[in-house]
């Protein structure tokens, strides 16, 4: 019935990343009582706790917040969100921060971007993922040293049969490629 | 009771042993899984880092076609479960959500109305739809003298499970008790395992898998239940190589709450995949069950 | 014959006159309003000058209908219908449109408000046509008052009550009155005994000869209306008489049975199967719990009976019902706490040394369960360091978004208390630190004087999962401490929960049985929230305390003594005016299908049997008109609200649209004539 | 030429006490006129108080006779039926002119009754409808009824078809009216005598009682609760207690009484062909804003979902009688998404 | 009203208590609003009925605004639960007339959302402004060649009647 106003006087960050994340308008509301930042599993290794984060997206302070290392520690666990008093979808906002580094090019001292690229390289081409593939392109292209730490899990797994070394490919990946083209269109490839 | 079933990547190769217990206990316990015809993967975390609609995209496929009469559909991985809930949800509630996904699902010559599929865990269909009395007719073996540690990890709970508390889950934790298993009420069974921290950042990693073995073995469990593959292959793969980063000895089984649920039902161990996992489990189940059974006998 | 209205339009000095052209209305409303004989426009139609004008008018001009075009009804409809009143006109027959809040003040462009405000004139002119003269009835005040509740805001206003002379009948559900604050230990900010000040109060109005005592009872049924209620109240059986006891205490001395005490100690401490809750309990009459006492169990036992000196024990004692006459109520019924459990990382319920603040109340109780010690749940250990974790279920959207407003400054009470009593280390922690009342900021200064640290970040978890040696075998209190920016673990040996302060389970309930309405968190509701804040929608029931909304002893006390001048004024005055805006039956043609048997929250509508009608009992009618709307007959009108007059203020504030086509005499008629 | 010349030629024989009386036609069934033979050997005792000067449905009589006839020459006009061509209109209007009395006589001419239901479609659609979109029509040539047709003795008019449905009270001035479908024979005669002996009430009121059709229902009742709204198949309705209680719409609560509550004694809803009571403007939002109001619900999904079930079809639930007469129009998008989609036209326009 | 475009006629019907009192509010606090809805005051939200939104519609509104206080915090306890049933109700039936859900809205809004209201009211507006008029009155008239049937026949008639007898 009744709309709240997000328009106002926000700053343009602020307007731009509840735009990108459904229900964020929530963020108007944030207390900065910091349940977020001390409920993180990975909150110690933060350079700014996720309510700074968004003490920073009210002020404005664009490049701050997307060259920031707080949404790649994020492991999606969810506990802020649940936790939150003023109900802010905050790891959704973390992700929408995620998408908005890796478009901009903020995101390089991390791997995640690369991860998911690969990630949804796999899927786009079959359908679906699986670990071997994904864990040797990922780490080939990426962090090709550590790959020798993993060969004996690697070993073990596969001596378990836990390691199919050929994807499955589902039937209709024509369909679910005109699918994600169409989505692209719409939502602006990032 | 007839449910359409969603695998889920993992389950078709890393975490092969999950679909096989599950199957197997569907079996035992008299509910019919159909598999989803030409699912496709749900995307996990990745998708939603690039871009959101093409993320719930792809998931609203499997959404979209699912038959008329598959009104509820079960995804044993968290990840999966988390997907496909938060995506009907999504579209449930935002009203701009639900058309732009249509609008891209219509490439494909699909269509899906929020709400049509209802999307359940596992364990809310076993805790709920089989419930208590039927899983203590139906177990033949009771699981005393095991003390099990239940591990929830995050995204079955959170944020919108919809049948169990998201802080400080419990239904696990009931229906080992029916099954007569030990269950150790330890703090951390809903905290994280580092998700695809492991591929990112070990250190960040293998802190988080380390409090979650640290709190279970100070619990004495004699074996952690996952119903994750990602939570069960951090806490099992990685098991060695954290306990050489903390210097410490980890000897602790990882496996699937079907894989231990299956056993209670009086399947044996190659029916479970029991023997997948890397720090075997067989052995403990073994030890203990028959330790109980013997001092039940003396 | 036509009536003559008057119209007339304020410039309220250029508050109106600076958006709408007032001469255009006026002159227009004269010249193209059905029946306006007079049309003004003045500068001030509330001053003196204004009023005088409508009065003459209506003696020279022989207006019988009255409209003023200017400000919001709400503040000067009371204004012109006095004016009508001095003119000889029935204050009724006046209509008020607001064209400043509605349109001179919302509007930008000049000639779009002069066109509103000429929609919202002709409006009101077709509308007042249709009005009718009413007269408002008046009935007698009983000087009787029923106070609910025997909490500090209740005991106040039965007092202040009963002190002016009037008879009270103060009803409470627990056996003793006094309510939470007979619980605590000390009070912010001055930190005297509570005891200390709570007891006289209690004993006073436990003796007071206008005061009626009826403790361990409940309100039942409230009908009548504003001077006259009849109420029924239920005394709950005690099974103790109360006229033959004597208070001596050898019943629960020899009582063999021990449970744990969740109402008074908040289970905390134990109490007998029958018991009195405290040592100053007023009545001091004890109560029998047949739910734990071995005789309700099997029939055996009886000690009490047996060894009670004046055989005032009596097991087959009922429920007993109470009718009363009262002229006013007061509700007062306070709070309860926040259940923690509904939190489970703070881990309540599960972690043994993480307590309430009622709890801890109890136990810094001289008189609680460790004679004021404050100890761990062991019973022994004193903790070396304790955390205070505010906004517990407060401020919280999945709980109560609310500030309970009370935990800010009885954290710091308690604070002090650990740190004088134990002297461990205290941390508290909060996310704003409110202390707004007087003397409440220079208590926060002197707890920073003692050395309390204070950490702003809203703690995510308590655990005993340690990640060290230093947290072994402690509470682990996790959170971000926001001024740093940095997620800390605060290894304890004790926490506090301090807990939301939430209505009471039952307080809708209560509050439909007295006609009066709760806020969505479920408090009650004042007349209004700035200049009537003890009245109610309902006349004649008033709120006091915690009930209606979170408070502190001394707000408490406020509303308590206020509520009590409130009825004190109704009850000096003797009469009480009822608005005749009601609605009524027309019995002659209601055919009695009972459709609106059971809309009316206050039971208005009775339907009579034998003659198979329903009709409207106009002294409990607040006038809100839904049965009216509902009649599928039509044949219920409502006074100043009927069908007519809205019908007409439809048609008035669309003049200048389309009008339908098919209604003979518009739109083109093909009349054609067969030559 | 004068009234005196004028009655001289047609009612002869009638002598000056003699009313003259006439019985029109227009939208609708014919109900109305086998219901006035309904009122029995009382017929004598009309026709001995009135000629019948003019009624196309029993006796010969031509519209020119009526246009011969002087302004105001009849004295009572019953005009049942509703106005949907020019011809009504035209009729109406002479019928108008020439009658003292004029009664919108049953729900047609009074509401619109079932033909007014029309009025939730454009002319449009209806022509699309009955003269090609049924599946039983065959209609390759698309042809449709022309107002003009050429043949060589001349043009040939047909009546235009209106886009509405309209009242009798909408096209020209009525003195009293006469509700239900059709109206009770008894009705009729309280009528015909209240217009005989001259005591009738204010003009443009109905001739008939004040209260509803409840007033003559012997069920019992109690306070009203409804869950859940049931459809008349969907139960066997319990004989002693109020339909409505049990879930059935029925729409006594707000009819006028006059029918002596026919359908309620066999088991079987009030539908309202009597009308709206009292001067109530619209039958059906009396029905909607009652019916509404004891909902047993506060959750706005679970009232939606109460009305969505129960209610399929609303227009023909609350407006089965009186659409044309109501408040009540159609919107722009005719028959969008409605419970009365089954024709073809309809089922494109929504 | 300014410029070309149309500007709709909106009837509102504001409870005393909760929604009226918000209109006063948002005047005190001079939040600017559309000029477009005309404000008819009733005690509550429950003494709507629907024959007044009918009745504003087919004497030439656009659409029509009720306004009532947040349900569970009505000042006549829970009326507006019945206002907001009777508000489903007709919407459900002017659905089926095919009249747009967007013309009648249902809007809570406290005594204190002076803003919220503005809100409500400008978005009202401009929903009413993009479907365009009603035209309710309108669509009851006839199509234009109706006066010329109406001649033809009494031409017809006329003609009829000079045949000789």
């Amino acid at each position: 019935m009744i709309t709240h106003s997000t328009d106002s006087h926000r700053s343009a960050f602020f307007s731009e990343v509840i735009e990108d994340t459904p229900g964020g308008e929530q963020l108007a509301h944030c207390l900065q009582c910091g349940s977020c930042g001390g409920s993180c599993p990975n909150g110690a290794d933060m350079q700014y706790t996720p309510r700074t984060i968004f003490a920073m997206i009210n002020a404005n302070r664009r490049e701050d917040v997307l060259s920031a290392n707080t949404m790649w520690c994020c492991v999606s666990c969810y506990f802020c969100t649940t936790r939150c008093p003023q109900q802010i979808p905050i790891t959704e906002i973390m992700y929408a921060l995620k998408r908005k580094a890796i478009a901009e090019g903020f995101a390089n001292d991390t791997d995640a971007p690369a991860l998911a690229k690969t990630f949804t390289g796999f899927v786009e081409d079959y359908g679906r993922s699986f670990e071997f593939g994904l864990a040797s392109r990922y780490y080939f292209f990426n962090k090709p040293l550590s790959m020798f730490k993993l060969v004996p899990m690697g070993l073990s797994m596969l001596a378990r049969g836990r390691m199919h070394l050929k994807p499955n490919k589902i039937r209709q990946v024509a369909q679910l490629q005109a699918i994600i083209k169409k989505a692209k269109e719409i939502g602006g490839a990032q | 009771m007839k449910y359409a079933y969603y695998p889920g990547c993992s389950l078709e190769s890393g975490s092969a042993a999950y679909d096989v217990s599950v199957r197997a206990v569907a079996d035992a316990l008299g509910f019919e899984l159909e598999e989803l015809d030409d699912w496709n993967c749900c995307g996990a975390t990745e998708y939603f880092t690039q871009n959101e609609l093409v993320a719930t995209s792809v998931i609203a496929r499997n959404l979209a076609i699912c038959r008329e009469d598959q009104t509820q559909l079960v995804a044993p991985c968290a990840a999966c479960f988390l997907n496909l809930k938060k995506t009907d949800q999504l579209m449930a509630t935002h009203s701009h959500v639900k058309c732009q996904v249509n609008e891209a699902l219509a490439a494909g010559g699909l269509h899906y109305d929020p709400g049509r599929v209802k999307v359940r865990h596992l364990l809310d269909l076993i805790y709920t739809d089989i419930g208590e009395a039927k899983l203590r007719q139906k177990a033949v073996k009771s699981l005393k003298g095991l003390r099990v540690a239940p591990y929830y990890g995050c995204q079955v709970v959170r944020p919108m499970n919809g049948f169990d508390n998201t802080e400080y889950p419990m239904k696990m934790d009931e229906l080992f008790t029916w099954l007569g298993a030990e269950v150790v009420d330890y703090p951390v069974k809903a905290h994280c395992c580092g998700g695809h921290m492991t591929q990112i950042s070990e250190d960040a990693a293998f802190e988080l898998i380390r409090r979650l073995l640290d709190s279970a073995v100070e619990y004495q469990a004699d074996l952690i239940l996952c119903m994750c593959p990602m939570c069960q292959l951090n806490l099992d793969a990685y098991q060695g190589r954290v306990a050489n980063h903390f210097n410490k000895n980890y000897q602790l089984p990882i496996i699937f709450f079907t894989q231990l649920l299956g056993v209670a039902l009086g399947l044996d161990f190659q029916q479970l995949a029991i023997g997948k996992e890397i720090v075997p489990a067989g052995p403990v189940i073994q030890a203990k069950l028959s330790a109980q059974a013997a001092g039940a006998s003396a | 014959m036509a009536e003559r209205v008057g119209v007339y339009v304020c410039h309220c000095g250029s508050n109106i006159a600076g958006k709408v052209d007032v001469e255009e209305v006026a002159k227009w409303a004269g010249e193209h309003v059905k029946d306006v004989v007079v049309a003004r426009d003045y500068k001030f139609m509330c001053s003196d000058l204004g009023q005088k004008m409508v009065e003459d008018d209506i003696k020279n001009e022989g207006l019988t209908r009255v409209v003023v075009a200017a400000c919001s009804p709400h503040l000067h409809e009371k204004t012109f219908r006095r004016a009508c009143k001095n003119g000889g006109l029935n204050p009724y027959l006046l209509e008020m449109t607001n064209i400043r809040e509605h349109c001179s003040w919302v509007h930008k462009d000049t000639a779009a408000a002069t066109e509103k405000a000429k929609a919202l004139v002709s409006a009101a002119a077709e509308r007042v046509k249709f009005q009718e003269p009413l007269e408002p009835t008046y009935v007698d005040v009983n000087p009787t008052t029923l106070v609910v509740g025997g909490g500090i805001a209740g005991l106040q206003a039965t007092l202040e009550l009963a002190d002016a002379g009037y008879p009270v009948h103060l009803v409470e559900r627990q056996p003793s009155i006094g309510g939470h604050m007979a619980q605590f230990d000390k009070t912010f900010p001055t930190l005297d005994c509570s005891a200390c000040i709570l007891t006289p109060k209690m004993s006073e109005a436990g003796q007071h000869e206008n005061v009626t005592l009826h403790a361990y009872s409940e309100l039942e049924e409230v009908s009548g209306s504003v001077g006259n209620f009849k109420v029924k109240i239920r005394q709950k059986a005690r099974k103790v008489d109360f006229d033959l006891c004597t208070g001596c205490g050898v019943c629960v001395e020899k009582c063999p049975r021990k449970v744990v005490d969740t109402e008074f100690e908040a289970g905390m401490g134990n109490r007998k199967a029958i018991y009195m809750p405290f040592p100053q309990a007023v009545p001091r009459v004890p109560v029998l719990d047949t739910e734990s006492c071995i005789w309700f169990e099997r029939q055996r036992c009886g000690a009490c009976q047996k060894l009670c000196p004046t055989n005032a024990i009596n097991f087959e004692q009922e429920d007993e019902l109470i009718e009363l006459n009262v002229g006013n109520i007061i509700i007062a019924t306070g709070w309860k706490p926040f259940d923690c459990h509904k939190i489970p990382q703070y881990g309540y319920g599960r972690l043994a040394n993480v307590y309430t603040s009622l709890e801890f109340e109890r136990l810094c109780n001289a008189a609680g369960p460790t004679n004021g010690k404050i100890l761990l749940r062991d019973g022994k250990t004193v903790p070396k360091s304790v955390a205070i974790i505010h906004c517990v279920g407060s401020r919280d959207l999945n709980h109560n978004p609310y500030c309970s407003s009370v935990c800010c400054m009885a954290s710091l009470k308690f604070a002090h208390l650990v740190t004088e009593k134990t002297g461990a280390e205290v941390h508290s922690f909060y996310i704003d630190i409110r202390t707004n009342q007087k003397d409440y900021e220079e208590f926060y200064q002197r707890l920073l004087d003692e050395g309390v640290h204070f950490v702003r970040g809203k703690v995510s978890e308590v655990t005993d999962a340690a990640r060290s040696e230093n947290e072994r075998g402690k509470l682990i209190v996790q959170a971000e401490d926001t001024l740093i920016g940095r997620q800390q673990r605060f290894p304890v040996d004790m926490v506090i929960l301090m807990g939301a302060l939430e209505p009471q389970t039952d307080a809708r309930e209560l509050g439909l049985k007295c006609g009066i309405s709760c806020s969505m968190a479920g408090f009650y509701t004042e007349r209004h929230p700035k200049l009537d804040p003890v009245a109610t929608m309902t006349d004649g029931v008033f709120v006091a305390g915690a009930c209606q909304g979170p408070k502190d002893i001394p707000a408490s006390v406020v509303q308590g003594a206020a509520a009590a001048a409130r009825v004190a004024g109704m009850i000096t005055k003797g009469k009480v005016m009822i608005e005749p805006v009601v609605a009524a039956i027309d019995e002659e043609n209601c055919s009695g299908c009972r459709i609106c048997n059971n809309l009316c929250p206050y039971n208005a509508i009775e339907y009579d049997a034998q003659r198979g009608v329903s009709h409207v009992i106009t002294a409990l009618c607040k006038g809100c008109g839904t049965c009216v709307s509902a009649c599928p007959a039509e044949v219920i009108s409502g006074a100043h609200f009927s069908n007519k007059q809205i019908y007409a203020e439809i048609e008035g504030a669309l003049w200048d649209a389309i009008r339908p086509a098919g209604v003979p005499g518009e739109s083109e008629t093909a009349e054609v004539s067969a030559s | 030429m004068s009234t005196k010349a004028n009655s001289a030629e047609t009612g002869a024989a009638a002598p000056a006490t003699k009313g003259k009386l006439a019985i029109y036609w227009a939208a609708s069934c014919g109900g109305c006129e086998i219901s006035i033979l309904g009122i029995d050997t009382k017929i004598l005792d009309v026709a001995a108080a009135f000629d019948i000067v003019f009624c196309p449905c029993i006796a010969d009589g031509k519209v020119r006779d009526v246009e011969r006839m002087a302004d105001g020459e009849i004295d009572v006009c019953l005009f049942n039926g509703g106005i949907r061509t020019s011809e009504q209109e035209y009729m109406a209007q002479l019928l108008r002119r020439k009658s003292k009395v004029l009664v919108a006589f049953g729900s047609c001419a009074s509401e619109g009754c079932i033909p007014g239901l029309a009025n939730l479609h454009s002319k449009q659609a209806i022509f699309d409808n009955s003269y090609q979109d049924t599946f039983s029509t065959e209609n390759p040539g698309k042809v449709r009824p022309q107002p003009e047709s050429k043949v060589d003795e001349g043009t040939l008019h047909l009546p235009i078809f209106y886009d509405t449905l309209k009242t009798l009270d909408q096209t020209v001035q009525v003195d009293y009216y006469l509700p239900g479908c059709p109206p009770e024979a008894d009705r009729i005669w309280d009528a015909i005598e209240a217009i005989v002996t001259g005591n009738l009430p204010p003009a443009g009121s109905v001739i008939g009682s004040n209260t509803t059709v409840c007033d003559f229902c012997h069920r019992t009742r109690t306070e009203k609760k409804i869950k859940e709204f049931k459809r008349t198949w969907e139960i066997i309705p319990d004989p002693d207690i109020c339909l409505l209680e049990q879930g059935i719409i029925c729409c006594g609560i707000a009819t006028r009484a006059g029918c002596g509550c026919l359908c309620p004694q066999v088991n079987s809803p009030c539908i309202g062909c009597y009308g709206p009571n009292g001067n109530s403007e619209d039958f059906g939002a009396r029905l909607m804003s009652a019916l509404a109001s004891v909902i047993d619900s506060d959750d706005p999904d679970e009232i939606d979902e109460i009305i969505r079930k129960g209610i399929p079809d609303p227009v023909g639930t609350f407006y089965r009688f009186s659409l044309a007469g109501s408040l009540m129009r159609r919107g722009k998008r005719p028959g969008a998404g409605n419970g009365t989609g089954h024709t073809k036209a309809n089922a494109q326009a929504s | 009203m300014s410029d070309e475009q149309f500007e709709p006629k909106i009837v509102g019907f504001l409870c005393n208590w909760c929604s009226y009192r918000a209109a006063d509010l948002a005047g005190t606090a001079r939040i600017a609003y559309a000029p477009n809805v005309r404000i008819i005051r009733v005690m509550c939200s429950g003494r709507v009925d629907p024959t007044f939104v009918l009745k504003a519609l087919s004497m030439g509104a656009d659409g029509v605004m009720i306004a009532g206080c947040h349900p569970g915090e009505c000042h006549y306890i829970e009326q507006n639960y019945k206002a907001m049933r009777r508000f489903n109700m007709l919407q459900h039936t002017l659905k089926a007339m095919g009249v747009e859900e967007q013309r009648v809205q249902l809007v809570w809004a406290s005594a204190a959302e002076g803003q919220q209201l503005a809100e409500a009211i400008d978005k009202l507006v401009a929903d009413i402004r993009a479907l365009g008029p009603l035209g309710w009155s309108k669509n009851w008239e006839e199509n234009g060649e109706r006066i010329k049937a109406l001649q033809d026949i009494v031409n017809e008639h006329n003609e009829a009647m000079e045949v000789p007898r």
